[in-house]
């Protein structure tokens, strides 16, 4: 009351915040060259796509629901702007206008399919994802390079920032730190984003409090729609390629990112930031992992480990917190 | 430029004499490679990263490897940490052909040569690449649609097993078959559908296929893989027939498995696809280090096997 | 009254809604004025709930017409029911545990600058509203670091944080202790003289009759009567509610006090017992065939002291003795197997099982404590569910009904015979009458003295005190989580109670 | 209050199952009208021959991954490792079976060990350390095939043993084993939830753990039971689907099983929220599913356009389950005439 303390919802951000650090010094202790410029612009250009889908994720982990469209709507959105581009000539703003009203269309019905008919989000997402793969084939069933000059030159050359002679930012990582910022915003600082958590924290309170809850769903997951289009997107500009087959399973990445970055599954707790350092710490694993050497099969036991181990550092922490606001307030 | 192959018996010294030329004065450094896996989806991949990475040894070359576990963001993202390490030459087998573009160019700035194995790249600017080491899928169903012509004499109703939608080697096998069936009035595909290059699928999908009322015409197999193969010629059994000679098999790939099913009859012609190119893949490198010029692309040693080669060359087979 | 006959402000006439196998409401009227308290009354599922939610948009009405101030409404949600002025605190406390008190209050209509919200805003009107209830607390904390009741105000404040025109309030007293009720009337109070039409549903008579101007009596789903608060004796209300002669039920408060010493061993023994930073150190004993309370304000330790001894909590210092053995209890299941049986103060969140059915919730412990593999037999079942359904007075369509669609009240009873089933030798019952009617009130006390002389021992938490007072033959009494005092024999009144909690030095 | 109608109609094993099996029927009806053969029965080599015994065959290792998932998701949880575990116990089969002078009963015991070590690591995840389930169970599903190629090194590995193909290959009575094998596994799913109070624990604490904990019931034994057991009926899919192929192949045995499984379950009318469970009707599920593959592959659906008219179909199933669409139905066809 008196002095600010730290208030125990945010320490679960903070410990987040801190695996972040520890594991980018002890890459940077371990291997030569970790600490370098393009380390660090490979990490936010090469989750960009991730990134980008962990988001919208969110917003739908916070509102209590889960999409597991999100792979298959980015290998949708990147084969339809490839055919669109390279076969059907349609200029590239266009086609990726068309894709981002499309996967926002696409996220909006499912929206609605749960919300109006009280449907389960795992399962009508589910659909979705069989839904938006099939879907995918049927655009082309094999993938196809963009080499349209707004790629080839516009997206690598004009609108990446040469930050030294070698390593220039990728415009893919601008699109990705300014969804964040934006989202940051909305989770934040709008009715919308405070009805989320809303939502999320318990659904027939928030309808008995006369908050707007079918809007809101629907809402939710047309944000969800949207960033997985986003992604799409931006999976192009990373790629210059449509590929049907595109990030399958990347919806249990984008999970793993926002429950890492402290958002609890069932919903009403949680931060964007807290998705964003999730992000850069599966980054930042993988190139660890990359640069140990290792095999394959380890690989993913270690990785299958690592997200074990965050999780369970969470609760701990989280736990620790609690005991620590418990003495606080009789104390 | 492949003449280190026929350095047999003692690669390990040989190389460190050309890196020595390519870098000049640094005589100690050791030649460090890049090389990007697509995965360990199959024994085929399993018995190429084995050549690969025992090959390295042999040689005495750091080898950074890196699993992408079939997904090209992996892969980029580990093409990228490669520059960042900052090694001599990358190698990768690309998990799809298109995409690549503007890595290369990363990697091409930082002045480092890059190796293709196994698949090629869709890429405008053949510069991006030095050279391409691997098997013409597109090669492999002409072989399997010549010799199903020349056993069938042209006359076959034929059920295909396709790989995984999308795939490379699924795409270009077919349409190197189809080249040939064009050729062949007498030979048509009534039934096509995907197996995803494995087992059960392909079991399934052929049981499906034996329940059709099209059933009764089908007088040959041609299966994209030989897992998908081996899955069928278990339908067919169950179905109450003899593969291999009420319904004629033939595959691609060629690991052992499919050597002993011919061995028992029930196989009758496997296309080799051959994922031991450790040493091809060294002697590119090596001669890449002693900048000499490659031929964009390198085929591999590859053959077909029937019924009556399998006894002897199965004690031989290493995958 | 007389004084605004000519234009009542809500009038609801013929409203009908029934929900599978239960015809909730039919053809009621209801009518509130301006500046009027209108008290709801009713026995456990009467249909008092139901009409709120109706005419709040939560559910949609079978039939019936609805005005407000005279023009016609239909509202389809909470929203558009507050668009037009109608603002409800629910039954259960119904916000949002996760988020700050202040969002809480603000949620929906958030203080914003350029369209953002203004968190600083925020928190200022949150302070205020809370003013208003009397409440100073750290609003930035979340919701769930409070107690029910703060949970409850938090409610109150965000119903009258909007320009209300109607107030509806289901039960909001139930959780609040004397002084706060005190408070609460105040506040509603100064807003029936700014005009407001309230709402109340209680079940509490004295306050009733402290408050309400005007009471409207359901039965069945059925209206009984409207009458005038002034004009109607508290026996005459009770009969409307129950629609039989209350003589026979009233019977049966007064028939604790004569009893005496209990002769049944010590079985519950506390000493210097409790856990650091949530409460403690109690010391008392209990005998089989004894009914003690717990007395105290909210938040002065008596759920935590409960929620120690069976087990959900685990005790830090002094010691526990059952029987006369020492014991340490680490679970509830520990607990049950003791012979302890403990009902929440929480039904929602700790006490019912909402998709099963009132049969499966009563055996739910008794199968639990018989273990896995002896599952009681159907028809054990059956007997079980139809014996208590008929001892308690369970209002449902059957056993198998699904218990999230009894009425508040019949779930607590349902909640009630899932311990007795268990036939323990010590029985925890905290605030075993939130939310129930009176005639069902005297039945559990009623019951509460029967398990008595069939030697239970019982520990009877309850903010109302007339009724610890009626119920036991001794009280402890808790303030600011440690033991104050202990009342037995003539000491043993109210005032008692209230002087030892104020602090008088009155106890031993 | 006066009822208007007495519910006291328990709930019985039946109840909840007409959608799902009007789904299953519709899906059944379309193909007698529009798919020749697609009924045909024969009997060939002793053994019934035909679609339909394909779809009892093939949804067999479905049919008994959902019997697991079913409790799982009773308990308001979810097990996305079974996929991998069936690769794990498959393996350890197949490296067994190699094995010479290993007892065959041993090497069935051994892999129905290790699903349900598997299954217990799970629920040794979720209860002890309050994982939630999708997290804990997400951990086995990405490394679990890890583990299975640690155990082959990456090696496909191939056998003959007329024993273990057996129990994926044979027939008994004229059905396939794996068929009798899921029936076998559903009446001890029954028995073991019906005939002891289990049933009742996994629904109350899938419906309110906090009530069901005060309430006696030990939530962790119940979670930690039913993660175990959805383990070992993942290693007897594995023992299955490894038997069926005569080989093992660790990346792709069981890939995305785990999502037929699911569906099967909610399909089948048992909510993903936890609570009331119906074991039938994840099996009429999981035949809807397998019955959907198989009419894809009778009409020549290319494989990567295949899950299009799965999605539609699953859709439309549940919205007849819905009673939300159910009531939007009926308010619809009250106002139309209007
Ligand atoms: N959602 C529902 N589904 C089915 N029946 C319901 C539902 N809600 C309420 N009922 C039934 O309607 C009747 C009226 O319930 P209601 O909650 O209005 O009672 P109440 O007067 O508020 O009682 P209490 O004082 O116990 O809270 C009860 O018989 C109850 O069982
Ligand atoms: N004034 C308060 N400020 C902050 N937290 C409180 C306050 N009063 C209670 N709490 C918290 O609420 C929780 C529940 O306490 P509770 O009020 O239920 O105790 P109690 O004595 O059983 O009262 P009652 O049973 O009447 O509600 C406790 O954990 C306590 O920390
Ligand atoms: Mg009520
Ligand atoms: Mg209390």
């Amino acid at each position: 009351m008196k002095p600010p303390r730290l208030n125990s919802q945010y320490i679960p951000l903070v410990a987040t915040g801190v695996v972040l650090a520890v594991l980018y010094v002890t890459g940077g202790c371990l291997f030569p060259n970790f600490f370098s410029l393009r380390v660090l612009v490979n990490l936010f250009g090469g989750n960009a796509v991730l990134g980008v889908a962990a988001i919208g994720a969110t917003f739908v982990i916070l509102s209590g629901g889960i999409d597991l469209s999100v792979g298959a709507v980015i290998g949708f959105t990147s084969i339809l702007i490839a055919t669109l581009v390279e076969e059907h000539h349609v200029a590239p703003l266009l086609a990726i206008s068309l894709a981002l009203l499309l996967g926002t269309g696409f996220g909006a019905g499912m929206g609605a399919l749960i919300q109006r008919f009280e449907l389960p989000p795992f399962l009508v997402t589910l659909a979705g994802m069989f839904l938006a793969r099939g879907l995918a084939f049927v655009v082309r069933p094999d993938n196809l390079g963009i080499h349209h000059p707004f790629y080839a030159e516009g997206i690598n050359h004009s609108l990446a920032l040469q930050l030294d002679s070698r390593v220039s930012w990728p415009f893919a990582a601008t699109c990705f730190v300014a969804l964040f910022l934006v989202a940051l915003v909305l989770a934040h600082y709008t009715r919308l984003g405070r009805n989320i958590y809303a939502l999320g924290g318990d659904e027939t309170s928030a309808r008995l409090m006369g908050l707007p809850v079918a809007r809101t769903k629907i809402a939710t997951y047309t944000i969800g729609g949207f960033c997985s289009a986003l992604a799409g997107v931006v999976y192009t500009f990373t790629t210059q390629n449509g590929d049907p087959a595109a990030c399958v399973g990347k919806e249990l990445e984008a999970i793993a990112a926002v429950v890492i970055g402290g958002t609890l599954l069932s919903g009403g707790v949680g931060f964007v930031a807290g998705t964003g350092m999730g992000v850069l710490i599966l980054g930042l694993i993988q190139t660890l992992i990359t640069y140990q050497n290792l095999n394959s099969w380890w690989t993913v036991i270690v990785v299958g480990l690592l997200l074990l181990l965050f999780i369970l550092l969470q609760n701990v922490v989280s736990a620790l917190s609690g005991r620590l606001d418990n003495t606080a307030r009789h104390g | 430029g492949l003449f280190l192959a026929s350095c047999g018996e003692e690669p390990a010294k040989t190389p460190g004499g050309a890196a020595a030329e390519a870098g000049g004065g640094a005589k100690k450094k050791q030649i460090v490679v890049g090389f990007s896996q697509i995965g360990a989806e199959s024994g085929w991949r399993t018995a190429n990263t084995e050549s690969i990475q025992s090959e390295a040894k042999k040689r005495g070359i750091k080898l950074l490897f890196s699993d992408a576990q079939g997904k090209q963001e992996n892969q980029i993202n580990a093409l990228r940490s490669f520059i960042a390490q900052g090694v001599d030459v990358i190698a990768f087998s690309p998990v799809i052909v298109s995409g690549w573009e503007p890595v290369l160019q990363e990697i091409k700035k930082a002045g480092i040569p890059v190796v293709l194995t196994d698949r090629a790249v869709d890429a405008k600017d053949d510069t991006l690449y030095a050279t391409f080491i691997g098997s013409d899928f597109i090669e492999e169903g002409h072989r399997a649609g010549e010799w199903l012509a020349k056993a069938t004499g042209g006359k076959a109703v034929i059920a295909e097993l396709v790989g995984t939608p999308g795939a490379a080697p699924a795409i270009d096998r077919k349409k190197g078959f189809e080249e040939v069936l064009a050729k062949n009035p007498g030979m048509k595909i009534i039934k096509s559908q995907s197996g995803d290059f494995n087992r059960t699928k392909g079991k399934e999908v052929m049981e499906a296929f034996l329940k059709s009322p099209e059933a009764k015409q089908i007088t040959a197999l041609y299966a994209h893989n030989d897992d998908m193969a081996l899955g069928a010629i278990q339908a067919i059994e169950e179905a109450g027939l003899k593969p291999g000679k009420d319904i004629v098999v033939v595959s691609i790939d060629g690991v052992r498995g499919a050597f002993q099913a011919m061995a028992d009859g029930k196989l009758n012609c496997t296309v080799e696809c051959n994922p031991l190119i450790g040493p091809q893949l060294f002697d590119a490198v090596e001669a890449l280090l002693a900048k000499k010029t490659l031929p964009k692309r390198t085929g591999v040693m590859e053959s077909v096997y029937e019924q009556s080669q399998a006894k002897e060359a199965l004690p031989n087979r290493k995958y | 009254m007389a004084s605004d006959a000519s234009a009542p402000l809500l009038e609801i006439r013929g409203l009908t809604k029934s929900f599978p196998g239960v015809k909730a409401l039919e053809g009621v009227d209801f009518t509130v004025r301006r500046g009027e308290v209108h008290a709801l009354m009713g026995e456990n599922g009467a249909g008092k709930s139901t009409l709120i939610k109706v005419l709040t948009g939560v559910y949609a009405p079978d039939g019936g017409t609805f005005r407000l101030g005279g023009a016609v409404i239909r509202p389809a949600s909470t929203k558009e029911a507050e668009a037009v002025g109608i603002s409800t605190v629910y039954q259960e406390v119904n916000l949002i545990p996760h988020l700050s008190v202040a969002e809480n209050i603000c949620l929906g209509r958030q203080p914003t600058r350029f369209g953002f919200v203004d968190w600083a805003g925020m928190t200022r009107r949150a302070v205020a509203a809370l003013a208003r209830v009397d409440l100073r607390i750290d609003v930035r904390r979340p919701l769930s670091s409070y107690s029910i009741a703060i949970q409850q105000l938090t409610a109150l404040a965000r119903a009258l944080d909007v320009s209300a025109r109607l107030l509806i309030l289901d039960e909001p007293t139930s959780s609040l202790d004397a002084r706060e009720v005190g408070e609460l009337f105040q506040v509603l109070r100064k807003l029936r003289a700014e005009g407001l039409g309230i709402v109340m549903v209680t079940h509490f008579l004295d306050q009733v009759y402290a408050i309400a101007d005007r009471i409207t009596v359901l039965r069945d789903g059925r209206l009984v009567g409207e009458y005038e608060t002034a004009k109607l004796p508290r026996m005459e209300l009770v009969s409307r509610m129950v629609g039989r002669d209350w003589s026979a039920v009233a019977a049966a408060p007064r028939a604790v006090a004569g009893v005496g010493e209990p002769t049944g061993e010590v079985l519950l023994e506390l000493r210097n017992f409790g856990r650091p930073g949530l409460v403690g150190p109690v010391d008392f004993s209990l005998r089989a065939g004894e009914v003690m309370g717990l007395a105290g304000l909210l938040g002065s330790g008596r759920t935590e002291t409960a929620r120690l001894i069976f087990g959900i909590e685990r005790a830090r210092t002094g010691e526990m003795r059952l029987g006369g053995r020492p014991i340490k209890v680490h679970s509830p299941r520990q607990a049950i197997r003791e012979g302890l049986a403990f009902t929440s103060e929480n039904r929602k969140l700790e006490g019912i099982i909402p998709h099963l059915s009132v049969r499966e919730n009563i055996i739910l412990a008794l199968q639990a404590r018989e273990g896995l593999l002896r599952p009681l037999p159907r028809a054990r079942q059956l007997a079980l569910a139809d014996e208590f359904i008929q001892l308690l007075g369970i209002s449902t369509p059957g056993p198998e009904q699904a218990v999230m669609n009894l009425s508040g009240g019949n779930q607590q009873k349902v909640l009630l015979a899932r311990w007795l089933a268990l036939q323990p030798r010590l029985l925890i019952l905290d605030e075993p009458t939130r939310g129930i009617d009176v005639g069902a009130k005297a039945e559990i006390e009623k019951l509460v003295q029967s398990l008595r002389a069939k030697g239970l021992a019982i520990l009877f938490i309850s903010s109302e005190l007339e009724e610890v007072v009626r119920g036991c033959r001794r009280v402890v009494v808790l303030r600011d989580r440690v033991q104050v005092g202990e009342l037995t024999g003539p000491a043993l009144t109210e005032e008692g109670i209230l002087q030892t909690i104020a602090g008088a030095s009155h106890a031993p | 209050m006066r009822p208007e109608r007495f519910q006291n109609r328990p709930v019985r094993w039946w109840s909840g199952l007409e959608w799902p099996v009007a789904g299953l029927a519709l899906l059944l009806l379309f193909n007698l009208t529009f798919t020749p053969g697609f009924f045909h029965l024969e009997l060939r080599n002793g053994h019934l021959y035909g679609s339909l015994v394909d779809i009892i065959n093939r949804g067999s290792p479905v049919v008994i991954l959902g019997l697991g998932m079913t409790l799982v998701i009773a308990t308001g949880g979810v097990d996305l490792s079974v996929g991998a575990v069936m690769a794990i116990a498959g393996t350890v089969a197949a490296q067994l079976i190699l094995r010479p002078g290993f007892s065959f009963p041993a090497l069935i015991l051994a892999s129905l060990a290790v699903g349900t070590l598997a299954g217990c690591w799970n629920g040794f995840l979720v209860t002890w350390l309050r994982v939630q389930p999708l997290v804990a169970t997400l951990v086995l599903m990405v490394g679990g095939r890890g583990i299975a190629q640690l155990l082959t090194n990456g090696q496909q590995i191939y056998f003959e043993d007329a024993r273990l193909v057996f129990v994926g290959n044979g027939h008994l009575l004229g059905l396939p084993f794996p068929v009798l094998l899921s029936l076998a596994l559903l009446g001890l799913t029954a028995l073991l939830t019906r005939r002891t109070a289990l049933g009742l624990f996994i629904e109350s604490v899938g419906d309110n753990p906090r009530a069901s904990e005060f309430a006696g019931v030990s939530t962790r034994t119940v979670k930690f039971v039913v993660y175990a057991f959805s383990g070992f009926c993942a290693g007897l899919a594995g023992l299955i689907d490894t038997s069926n192929i005569k080989s093992v192949d660790a990346n792709k045995i069981g890939l995305t099983l785990e999502l037929d499984a699911i569906l099967a379950v909610v399909v089948g009318g048992t909510a993903l929220t936890g609570g009331r469970f119906s074991l039938l009707g994840t099996v009429v599920g999981a035949l809807f599913i397998r019955t959907l593959t198989t009419t894809m592959y009778a009409w020549n659906v290319k494989s990567d356009v295949a899950p299009v008219p799965k999605a539609l179909a699953i859709i439309a199933v549940c919205l007849l389950q819905s009673p939300a669409f159910r009531r939007r139905l009926a308010a619809f066809r009250r106002a139309s005439p209007s």
